[in-house]
């Protein structure tokens, strides 16, 4: 059942994250300021503050503590949310192995953002890339308003999958930038996530022990446990995002396509920057004769294979724009990797062309987007292309 | 401390704390765990820090412990009780908490205290939750194989203090954690040894119910067989030693007010301690000690009971 | 022994049952064990009290002993003793005696 | 309508980022999208700062900075110097500036600095060029960018800089 009337707000991304954490009744808060997050701990503390929000809110001392407190608190039966960017990832990427180990229902937020050195608050991946492989459900949205609808549909998935969820987004170019929103009522949002009953949780009445050792004969089993049950989330987070859309109206599927219907050329790319520039860059080629399309990956991490397949079928070569750099890797982009072993596995052998863009939020201009589309078309370059960098 | 048992006769009779574990036979921390459990009673969440008691008691598909126990990793026991704190007090709030009066309890190692975890549990403090944190203090890393620690004392040999001609074990003192706790104002913080167990639980149930109020901390002495190289039958007796010759003395920060208990409040009278030898002649850790340098620690003892002194008139 | 299956396990490595270890008898530790001579026994509750494996079974009843009347008495759960002879060190009145494991 | 771009040109604390974010909010109060976001930097005052801000009536989906400007807003006339506010302008594309600053293009102005002295009590533009800007494009009305201001500002520091705007409004000439 859709709405009756529309609540759009003007928001930015990290306002869009703290409204949708708002609407879905979270128990606790576990935060450390880092630029560019620090605005979502602005306005949840806020709405805790104007009781808006009945939650508690820890003021951790740290990024690790914030994922270690949200662990003990998801443990313990609460529903939780936490938000940290670049450096603040790291500093907690032990526990993000070990929450997706435990199997708990955690939501983060994370507007991505670049690692030092040299130190830059700028937008790009490295640090989301570099915890994609943690176990985690790994979602990249493209605007505020999926920021928002992303993040509700993250506690329906990880409560439903028991795996946490990143709903992560360009830090700045979409957590610092203001665009219109459409609030659900947060009633039904309420209704739309129902707390399902935890399969163990810390709690006298039921104790259970939480976090043991494990020697060489059980370790592999959970390990596997933990492998096929984010591979399995894939179905779940198709069902959420669809039964979202029937509730609210708005669904985005697994991996987002623009003109790629009759594309020979496809841009292949994730976050709100990239997909948008490609886009305008997409139609920039089709008014010069080039049938060019864009596909943005939403879900990366249970990685959406047969999606990613069936997009790219009808084109004569794709280029994937990568925002983050995996230092001496045979191809240095992440996404790059993974849709080559994608067509590898399944037999596909066409031109694709590496592009890392982005860096540090050097500026991706539409010009450059367009040119990746004239290169495809020209002669794809075999090797890695660095874009928009002084060589 | 409020007094709750009187004589032994009034402690809890219940188990709460399995045994077939796989802690070494004698160990001092095995002791701290029975009582610690005993004495928090049913309704508590336990988190634990990694060490050699969260490994040898929760050997995948068993464990030794009874209450709800969650171990995360070595440096954040006291951030994840936090979470679990702040969890059981909005569930509450929200009507969706049906265990009633839950305590939170933290246990972690000398490591995950003094060095790894030394930040969480300060953010801890600060943040006043309600948490009773326990540490039991063996004196060096023991789960890797008895690496020091800052805890470790002077002098004492370690797999990484090792006695040569140039360093003869550890170089530095051990580190005043009760100093750094005590500077957080928390409501109660106290020392306990597992020589004294009527003192240990009086204090452990005085630390649960101030809990109240705010976050306190029990620093037990836990001696280590393989790790201080002692007979595996002499754990109570070296811990004991440990208070009567005034090395590890017995004695809680209650709001403010610093009181010696018995039987350290007759100890600032150095004539009524032990000689420090007698506690380090049973150890090996310490069997290469000359007088020389038994005679420095003495001093710097000295000093800690001096320094003692004056917070007993704060 | 063949091992359950993944799918058989409860997820996250969650163990469910308490106090599980009780199934890991530790009696094979053991090289000496102690034997309470109950008439040496006073009831102090030290052995009991110190004991690191909980391992000092408290007997509620009325036993006489050398002419007095306890209402308890202390055993040793076998199954469990590790044999580290903390009791036997402790006890005031050397009523308890470490004797080697028959081999 | 198509996108309508704006650059706003001004120094750190002077405010532009929320002008540019005002007009996004009173844009989409009014039921079309908008987008506005700063050229990010560390947060330093005095600093020249840039803001950007897309108004449609289509969803709108390209993230690049402003390059070519449709409405040009300059909140301090020594910027003219430190860089080009007119850096890409095209001929059609009018330039909002506080105090008279001649420029081949179609030019509104207003004394910003002192209706803001005068009504604030302190020298901050951001709100007054608001006014200017719904003067000189009435890409909003008067009306959205009161509600908009809901959100920024609250009490008797809400009620002065609705009358700076409307001052400001009234005060903008053509040159």
């Amino acid at each position: 059942m859709m709405q009756k009337t529309k609540l759009v707000e003007a928001l930015t991304g990290n306002y869009a994250a703290a409204y949708a954490v708002k609407a879905s009744d979270v128990d606790v808060i576990a935060v450390y300021p880092i630029t560019p997050q620090t605005t979502i701990v602005e306005k949840l503390s806020e709405f805790v503050a104007n009781g808006e929000l009945n939650a508690e809110l820890i003021h951790v001392e740290s990024e690790h503590s914030a994922l270690s407190a949200v662990v003990g608190a998801s443990a313990a039966g609460a529903r939780v949310f936490t938000a940290t960017s670049s450096q603040g990832l790291e500093l907690a990427h032990e526990i993000l192995h070990i929450a997706s180990a435990m199997r708990l229902p955690i939501v983060m937020a994370v507007p991505a953002r670049a690692l030092s050195a040299p130190i830059s608050i700028h937008n790009d991946y490295g640090d989301v890339m570099n915890a994609k492989d943690t176990g985690w459900i790994i979602y990249i949205a493209a605007s505020a308003q999926e920021v928002y609808d992303t993040i509700i549909q993250a506690y329906r998935v990880a409560e439903t999958a028991n795996l946490p969820a990143m709903v992560a987004y360009d830090g700045f170019l979409m957590s610092h930038t203001v665009e219109p929103v459409e609030l659900n009522d947060e009633e039904e949002v309420r209704k739309f996530l129902p707390r399902p009953l935890r399969p163990y949780t810390l709690n006298p009445k039921r104790p259970v022990t939480m976090g043991p050792l494990a020697s060489p004969d059980w370790y592999y089993e959970f390990k596997y446990q933990q492998a096929t049950a984010l591979r399995e989330a894939y179905k779940v987070v198709k069902e959420v995002d669809a039964l979202y859309g029937e509730k609210f109206g708005r669904s985005y599927g697994v991996v987002e396509t623009y003109r790629m219907e009759d594309a020979d050329y496809a841009i292949v790319t994730y976050g709100g920057a990239a997909y948008g520039n490609a886009k305008a860059a997409a139609d920039m080629a089709r008014e010069r004769g080039i049938a060019a399309g864009v596909v943005r990956i939403r879900l990366y991490r249970p990685f959406p294979t047969m999606d990613v397949l069936r997009a790219l079928e009808g084109v004569k070569a794709f280029a994937v724009l990568d925002r983050a750099i995996m230092f001496g890797s045979p191809a240095e982009g992440p996404l790059y990797k993974d849709i080559a072993t994608v067509m590898f596995m399944h037999g596909v052998d066409k031109p694709a062309v590496n592009i890392i863009h982005g860096i540090g939020q050097r500026t991706m201009y539409v010009e450059d987007m367009y040119k990746i589309y004239t290169m495809l078309k020209e002669r794809p370059s075999k090797e890695v292309v660095f874009m928009g960098v002084r060589i | 401390m409020k007094v709750y048992y009187k004589t032994l006769k009034d402690l809890p009779r219940e188990e709460l704390f399995a045994p077939g574990h796989r802690m070494c036979a004698g160990c001092g921390a095995a002791i701290a765990m029975r009582w610690i459990t005993k004495t928090i009673g049913p309704n508590a969440v336990i988190a634990n820090a990694t060490g050699c008691v969260e490994v040898t008691t929760t050997p995948y598909p068993e464990t030794a412990w009874m209450h709800p126990y969650i171990h995360v990793a070595f440096e954040n026991s006291a951030a994840v009780a936090s979470g679990v704190e702040a969890a059981i007090k909005t569930l509450k709030k929200k009507g969706r908490w049906d265990a009633g009066d839950t305590k939170v309890v933290v246990i972690a190692g000398d490591g995950g205290t003094y060095d790894i975890g030394l930040q969480s549990l300060s953010g801890m403090l600060e943040r006043r939750h309600g948490i009773l944190y326990i540490l039991y203090d063996n004196e060096a890393y023991m789960n890797t194989g008895i690496q020091r620690s800052g805890s470790t004392p002077k002098y004492a040999w370690t797999t990484t203090t090792p006695v040569g001609t140039a360093l003869r074990g550890k170089v530095q003192w051990k580190k005043d954690i009760m100093g750094i706790v005590m500077a957080h104002r928390v409501p109660y913080a106290a020392t306990a040894s597992v020589a004294y167990i009527l003192d240990m639980v009086n204090k452990i149930k005085t630390a649960l119910d101030y809990t109240e109020e705010g976050p306190t901390f029990l620093h037990i002495f836990a001696p280590c067989v393989p790790g201080w190289r002692y007979p595996e039958n002499k754990t109570v007796e070296i811990a004991r030693l440990a208070v009567e010759t005034g090395y590890f003395p017995l004695y809680e920060w209650d709001h403010g007010k610093l009181k010696l208990n018995p039987p350290s409040n007759n100890h600032l009278d150095k004539s009524k301690r032990k000689p420090l030898k007698e506690y380090l002649k049973l150890q090996g850790r310490f069997a290469h000690l000359t007088e020389q340098e038994i005679a420095e620690i003495e001093k710097e003892l000295d000093a800690y009971w001096e320094y003692l002194g004056k917070l007993t008139q704060l | 022994m063949s091992l359950p299956k993944a799918s058989e396990l409860p997820i996250g490595a969650v163990i469910p049952e308490p106090g599980s270890t009780r199934r890991n008898k530790t009696a094979g530790w053991r090289t000496l064990k102690p034997v309470i001579h109950d008439d040496r026994c006073v009831r102090c509750q030290l052995c009991w009290l110190y004991c690191p494996e909980g391992t000092i079974v408290e007997i509620k009843g009325v036993f006489k002993v050398n002419g007095k009347t306890y209402d308890t008495k202390y055993e040793i759960n076998y199954d469990y003793c590790k044999g580290c002879g903390i009791c036997a060190n402790e006890c005031p009145t050397k009523a308890i005696e470490m004797v080697p494991e028959a081999p | 309508m198509g996108i309508l771009e704006f650059r706003f040109h001004g120094r750190g604390g002077q405010g532009m980022v929320t002008a540019a974010q005002v007009l996004a909010t009173a844009a989409i109060l009014e039921g079309k999208y908008a987008q506005a976001f700063p050229e990010f930097g560390p947060e330093r005052r005095g600093a020249p700062v840039k803001s950007y801000l897309r108004i449609s009536d289509k969803p709108i989906y390209i993230r690049e900075p402003v390059l070519h400007p449709d409405v040009v807003v300059v909140a301090d006339q020594s910027l003219f110097q430190a860089e080009n506010p007119l850096e890409g302008a095209k001929p059609t594309t009018i330039l909002v500036v506080n105090g008279v600053y001649k420029a081949p293009q179609k030019t509104y102005y207003v004394d910003a600095t002192s209706l803001a002295m005068k009504i604030l009590g302190r020298p901050i533009v951001n709100t007054a060029l608001i006014g200017a800007v719904v003067k000189a494009t009435g890409v909003v009305t008067l009306h959205s960018v009161a509600e908009a201001l809901k959100k920024y500002f609250t009490g008797r520091l809400y009620d002065l800089n609705i009358k700076l705007v409307e001052t400001a409004f009234q005060e903008t000439k053509e040159l």
